[in-house]
């Protein structure tokens, strides 16, 4: 199966609409922090605008938005980030993804965390986009191997 | 206004879990509960809760159902109930 | 009092044979130094048991406390004159049997030889820990740990008869340890504690007449099952199926005394004289063991399997064992411990010569004997001696532990009990004199090719059957077994009058 | 009694679709449906939380300067942000739910559960 | 630095071996074993150490990010967690050396996924067990379940089906949890366990707080497989991998039992849970109803690993028995039986893994003699874990039930004592049947030898945490009064 649609106005549609998710999914991962919304809702809007291009055009035109074999690495990737601060503030010397102990001089405690926050919501959304990427081409995939 | 609002949703949200549950077309059953979180994301919002609701719009009403979908293709939209 | 002092002897005693476990393992392909081992480990044994002896007379307990096994309860041995008394008897048999089941096994080229020590090591281990348990749990351990070990000998043959009767076995004595185990705990809710204690663990204890009752019940239906008393005797005469050198030290010393020294610690050491006079349980035990004592002599009398026949036989004696506990007086109590020694030398004798005949003429059946006399006068001599005793005529030892317990009966007045020994005198008579009878006197012609059996057999029957008369001449030779046994007696008895 | 039932009708509601869930998940017959039964009945819980955190007169847990930093004007926030932790759990179980399902179909060719037994032997 | 990180560190590691096992694995396949091997024991390690420092200086409490509790997220290792913490991952190393050549072996190319998802497993379990709030509990619960469905799925034919229902019931089980939390946390207003343990007494006859915790057992009933919620177990463990059951059965509904522990000792009061609610009992009765029932099916059972599934839903029930004892005897009993039974079944499990890889199958009516011939160490150490699920001393087992008999003895509680004593007997009945054939049936030639395999000893790296596991009874048994003073008894909670 290449296609869900053969119909070229959900494919123009799609193709629209997709960086307009994905642009909001980035503003809510941003402003997660104080705002409604953050790592996890992005990260899942950016992969629904993925899924979306998969649905739309079809499986092999839609990898040059996101590879399959990404997904996973991806994925984990995101989660190091998150797991990188944690252990930084630990090396630090306080607690796990205690922000306010991020190595940098010169930057109070409250903006420490404030950007500690902001980075590991990056990675959470990064995350949580591929992960989200990667089961669904998993469930397109099962048919093979299943 | 606001509770009335709150009915009307609930009232919704049980006919869609339960058509979802009753009709007869896996795909359709799988739209229907597609629409279901998207009610529960509206209800969500009336309830005070933007970003449980903006999430459950994301993932409920969208990922989920086009996971579903997926799944539906690879197999079969055939039930006996 | 039992004056106590720290020293590993019981604890090296009952390793002794559980650390040659290994290497008859390992030596399995070079039979010698297999069964040298085997000989090596019961001499050792014996001699360790023994150098424990003078103390135990004098009064002295070498004991040990292995380690904490639950909390506030140790993992203790203790050679009391009691335990002394019974691992003496056991390990002391347990050289003659070595030697004999040699002779047997290679005798008859049996398979597993070395499943076949390594078991019998482990079981022998087990009986010298049952006998030198300080507390309850140890007991428990060693009692299960002697369940298990003994399955693969009763199984031995491998033949559905084996089998049936290794499940049967597994039945009753896995749910007489289960039992058991309620037992304990019951009493440690009690008592807090589960040491045995001289003149009654659960002495003082103030509880109902039926939590008494049913307690000890418990206990009763825990030991009673490897000591045979009826109606839990039906495993003993189907493990009959075991090669017989197992019947002869499992089935007449290690598991079946094990089972009437358990009942003898119940009574003396957990109960006492004093809770079972006052809570009437000696009745009950006193019920069981006449009951016990009269049928399985008149079961006795209609098998015609000779190690069956000598299967109910041993559950009759058993019970006048128990008899002599349930009597509460010192005399019978005494007589019911030499009990143990003498009915061991007479019972394995026997065992011994069934074994001989089987491995020599492989006949099972009494009615098949006539005229083995002739062929085999050594053995079937010494099994008339074994007959002699059991059936309580001097000069043979039965005589000597069948008068006290006799006198014992007296002592309290019970001539329902005097009755039922006269009376089972009779039938142990009526069941052995056929035997002797068709062997030495009944004519026939079948065993006229076969001669005595191979030497390494014929030699412990024939020093058992000496020990029999010995012992019953002088009770105290060498082992001092009357001592031993009176001076546990009044342990037991000292602060006790009715 | 009355009154009672009243306020807490949301509750009710709740209520209701959850045995609805439950129903799906234990008396219908296909996969699918059990499994939507099941995504129904997941959603009712985290309903429950968002439903018990909220009470009138507050507003969203954002600051609102017009409001200030006074907790009773807000709605509590924890339960908000443990369902969105809930939430995404319900999708991964979903989706690894839905790559069962397909596996199932790719041996036995059925989703419906009668045949999938008769299959199964 | 490292004491009182230490919490911590356990699920980060098993976390970060899952992330780097599946990327590196990804590249060069050959890592994967290796590096899911080393972070297992690197948490063992950890773990280790962590039991240590709470036995001698008491709980480490650990606040993410910083924040403390009960507004923040806690870790809490105390001696319960340490010690659920070391046993899980001890089985968990053993079963990871025994995996390689079984993985390797039933799922060729599946290899790196599976080390990834399962240490994804104990990272879910070691979240669980230091969890230092109700909902953390929740998340960990379902990242664990999420990694056994997964696990599950990858077995024989049918095992997808039993691993789909495991997850609906699961989910069901879980849902039901999170609900019971989420009436507590309307009572409370906390989710902190301790927080929520010093509001709760004054709220224990407020009906929302009784419906929420028995929302919260049936939830966990279901999780730990308790009678008569048991039913996805017997088909999730018989369907599965050899190595996924060996990982999961011995440890996964023990950790359910756990958080029931957790739950009704440490945030409830146990006088509350012993006398004015009726939750003690009713987990008592069920128990009882699982002894029986489970070791009754175990008898009718033609496969093994399918009899010793319903024999670990008689085992739970110990567990349960011990829990709805309520008093400190009983506790001891439960929290030493999920030692001695992560230890007993986990061996079994183990033997019944070398069973299939060696000679292609597990029916019981399939064994005879020559697999004592050609296996005697794994039949050697079969003999011994049966011994020790029977309970005969000094093997570990005897001692949970001898715990248990006392607990039932302090509680005068006579169907407990009958129903306990009475399994062994059933355990005896269904273990020696297997003994019976393994050690006396002789072989016939051409007949029941299906399989081409070769009969004959596994390799060592399965054969060694076989025998390990089963000396580790022996030991376990022995020392099992150093346990229960030295850690066990550190554990009761106060008021129990």
């Amino acid at each position: 199966m290449t296609h869900f649609s053969e119909s070229p106005i959900i494919v123009v549609v799609g193709r629209l609409i997709a960086p307009f998710i994905q642009l909001f999914g980035l503003y809510v991962i941003f402003h997660g922090h104080y705002g409604p919304g953050g790592g996890f809702q992005g990260g899942a809007m950016l992969a629904a605008s993925f899924l979306l291009i998969r649905l739309c055009v079809g499986e092999e035109a839609s990898q040059m938005h996101f590879k399959r074999s990404l997904g996973a690495p991806v994925g984990i990737l995101g989660a190091a980030v998150f797991f990188g601060i944690g252990l930084v503030t630990m090396g630090a010397g306080g607690y796990f993804l205690d922000y306010s102990l991020l190595p940098f001089e010169d930057v109070s405690a409250s903006k420490l965390r404030f950007f500690g926050i902001l980075v590991v919501e990056i990675g959470i959304g990064i995350a949580v986009a591929a992960t989200l990427v990667a089961i669904f081409d998993e469930l397109m995939g099962g048919a093979d191997n299943g | 206004m606001h509770w009335k609002l709150e009915l009307i949703l609930l009232v919704m949200l049980l006919l869609t879990a339960f058509i979802s549950l009753k009709v007869r077309d896996l795909l359709a059953a799988v739209v229907m509960l597609g629409v279901f979180s998207f009610v529960v994301a509206l209800l969500f919002v009336v309830m005070g809760a933007v970003d449980v609701g903006f999430t459950e719009a994301v993932v409920g009403a969208g990922v989920t159902t086009v996971l579903y979908i997926v799944a539906l293709f690879h197999s079969t939209r055939e039930t006996t109930d | 009092m039992v004056e106590q002092y720290t020293s590993n002897i019981p604890f090296l005693a009952v390793a002794v044979s559980l650390g040659i476990v290994p290497l008859i393992l390992l030596s399995s392909r070079w039979p010698n130094i297999r069964e040298g081992w085997t000989i090596a480990a019961s001499v050792v044994k014996f001699g360790l048991v023994l150098s424990l002896l003078p103390d135990a007379l004098a009064n002295k307990a070498a004991s040990i406390e292995i380690l904490e096994i639950s909390p506030g309860i140790t993992l203790a041995l203790k050679a009391d004159p009691l335990g002394v008394f019974f691992a003496l008897i056991a390990s002391g048999l347990w050289v003659f049997t070595s030697f004999y089941s040699i002779g047997y096994v290679r005798g008859l080229d049996e398979h597993k030889q070395t499943r076949y020590f390594a078991s019998f090591a482990v079981c022998l281990s087990a009986t010298i820990g049952i006998a030198f348990s300080a507390n309850l749990l140890t007991f428990l351990i060693f009692y299960e740990i002697l369940t298990v070990a003994t399955y693969p000998l009763v199984i031995h043959k491998e033949t559905p008869v084996a089998i049936s009767a290794g499940r049967k076995y597994l039945v009753y004595t896995l749910t007489a340890g289960v039992v058991l185990i309620a037992a304990l705990g019951w009493t440690y809710q009690l008592k807090g504690s589960l040491d045995f204690v001289p003149g009654g663990l659960l002495d003082g204890v103030d509880v109902p007449q039926g939590t008494m009752t049913m307690l000890f019940l418990l206990f009763l239906c825990g030991v009673g099952v490897k000591a045979g008393i009826m109606p839990l005797h039906s495993w003993l005469p189907a493990a009959m199926a075991a090669p017989t050198p197992v019947s002869a030290l499992l089935h007449a010393v290690a598991v079946v005394k094990s089972g009437v020294f358990g009942v003898m610690r119940v009574v003396g050491f957990v109960f006492g004289p004093g809770v079972m006079l006052k809570f009437g349980l000696n009745d009950i035990l006193l019920a069981f063991a006449g009951g016990t004592i009269l049928l399985a002599s008149i079961l006795a009398l209609r098998e015609d399997n000779l190690k069956r026949r000598l299967a109910y036989s041993t559950v009759g004696h058993l019970s006048y064992i128990v008899l002599g506990a349930a009597l509460l007086s010192p005399g019978s109590f005494t007589g019911g411990l030499l009990h143990i020694a003498t009915h061991a030398t007479m019972k394995i004798t026997l065992f011994f010569c069934a074994g001989a005949i089987y491995v020599n003429v492989h006949k099972e059946n009494i009615s098949e004997l006539d005229g083995i006399g002739k062929a085999m006068p050594w053995t079937m001599a010494a099994f008339t001696i074994g007959a002699l005793g059991l059936a309580g005529i001097p000069p043979v030892n039965g005589f000597s532990s069948k008068w006290l317990l006799a006198g014992g009966a007296l002592e309290v007045g019970n001539t329902v009990a005097l009755t039922i020994l006269l009376v089972s005198g009779l039938l142990n008579a009526g069941y052995f004199f056929p035997i002797i009878y068709r062997a030495f006197f009944k004519p026939s012609a079948q065993f006229e090719k076969y001669r005595e059996a191979s030497p390494l057999m014929v030699m412990p029957i024939l020093v058992t059957g000496l020990l029999s008369v010995l012992f019953g001449i002088w009770p105290n030779l060498f082992l001092r077994f009357y001592d031993l046994s009176s001076m546990i007696a009044m342990s037991v008895f000292g602060g006790f009058h009715r | 009694m009355a009154e009672y039932f009243l306020s807490y009708y949301t509750y009710w509601f709740i209520f209701a679709l959850t045995v609805l869930g439950l129903y799906g998940m234990l008396v219908k017959k296909n996969l699918v449906k059990k499994l939507i039964g099941m995504t129904i009945f997941q959603t009712s819980v985290i309903i429950f939380f968002v439903a018990s955190a909220s009470k009138w007169n507050a507003t969203i847990p954002v600051i609102d300067p017009a409001i200030g930093t006074d907790p009773s004007g807000y709605i509590n926030p924890i339960p908000h942000t443990l369902m969105l932790t809930a939430i995404v759990v319900g999708v991964a179980t979903i989706g690894l739910a839905l790559a069962l399902l397909m596996s199932i179909y790719h041996r036995y060719h059925t989703l419906d559960e009668p045949h999938l037994l008769q299959r199964m032997k | 630095m490292i004491e009182h990180n230490l919490p911590v560190l356990v699920p980060l590691i098993l976390l970060f071996g899952a992330l780097s096992t599946s990327l590196l694995g990804s590249w060069k396949r050959a890592l994967a074993y290796p590096l899911a091997l080393a972070s297992v024991a690197a948490a063992l390690v950890i773990a280790v150490l962590g039991l240590r420092q709470t036995i001698s200086a008491g709980a480490i409490r650990y606040y993410l990010g910083g924040w403390a509790a009960p507004i923040g997220i806690e870790y809490v290792l105390d001696p319960l967690s340490a010690f659920m913490l070391t046993v899980v991952l001890a089985v968990a190393v053993l079963v990871f050396v025994h995996a390689r050549t079984v993985v390797a072996a039933e799922l060729q190319g599946r290899t790196v996924p599976f080390y990834a998802v399962a240490l994804l497993l104990l990272t879910g379990f070691s979240g669980i067990v230091m969890a230092g709030d109700l909902f953390n509990l929740y998340v960990f619960l379902e990242i664990s379940s999420l990694a056994g469905y997964a696990l599950i799925a990858v077995g024989e034919k049918p095992s997808p089906v039993a691993a789909f229902r495991y997850l609906l019931v699961g989910t069901i089980g879980a849902s039901f949890y999170l609900l019971g939390v989420g009436f507590i946390y309307i009572m409370t207003g906390s989710l902190n366990i301790a927080d929520v343990a010093k509001i709760l007494p004054a709220l224990v006859r407020e009906p929302p707080v009784l419906v929420g915790l028995i929302f919260i057992v049936v939830g966990l009933a279901i999780k730990m497989a308790l009678f008569p919620l048991h039913g996805w177990l017997p088909d999730a463990y018989t369907y599965a991998p050899s190595s996924s059951s060996a990982l999961i059965a011995p440890i996964g509904t023990k950790i359910g039992a756990y958080v029931l522990l957790r739950i009704l000792f440490f945030t409830f009061e146990p006088a509350a849970v012993r006398d004015t609610l009726p939750v003690a009992d009713i987990i008592l009765g069920l128990s009882l109803g699982g002894i029986l029932f489970g070791s009754i099916m175990a008898i009718a059972q033609k496969e093994l690993k399918r009899m010793l599934a319903y024999s670990s839903v008689a085992q739970i029930g110990y567990i349960g028995l011990g829990i709805g004892l309520a008093n400190p005897l009983g506790f001891v009993g439960a929290v030493l039986h999920v030692l001695n039974h992560a230890f007993m079944k986990g061996g079994l499990f183990l033997v019944a893994g070398n069973l299939r890889l060696q000679i292609g199958h597990s029916t019981i009516s399939g064994f005879d003699d020559s697999l004592r011939k050609a296996m005697p160490w794994t039949m050697a150490a079969f003999a011994l874990f049966s011994l020790s699920m029977i309970g005969i001393p000094p093997t570990a087992g005897f001692f949970s039930k001898w715990y248990l008999v006392l607990a039932g003895f302090e509680n005068s509680n006579w169907i407990a004592i009958v129903v306990i004593l009475a399994s062994s007997l059933l355990n005896a009945v269904y273990f020696f049947r297997i003994l019976e054939k393994v050690y006396l049936k002789s072989s016939k030639k051409g007949e029941g030898t299906d399989s081409n395999l070769p009969r004959k000893e596994v390799n060592t790296s399965m054969l060694a945490p076989t025998i390990v596991l089963a000396v580790g009874l022996l030991v376990l048994g022995v020392l099992n009064a150093v346990i229960v003073t030295e850690i066990i008894v550190l554990m009761i909670p106060s008021g129990l």
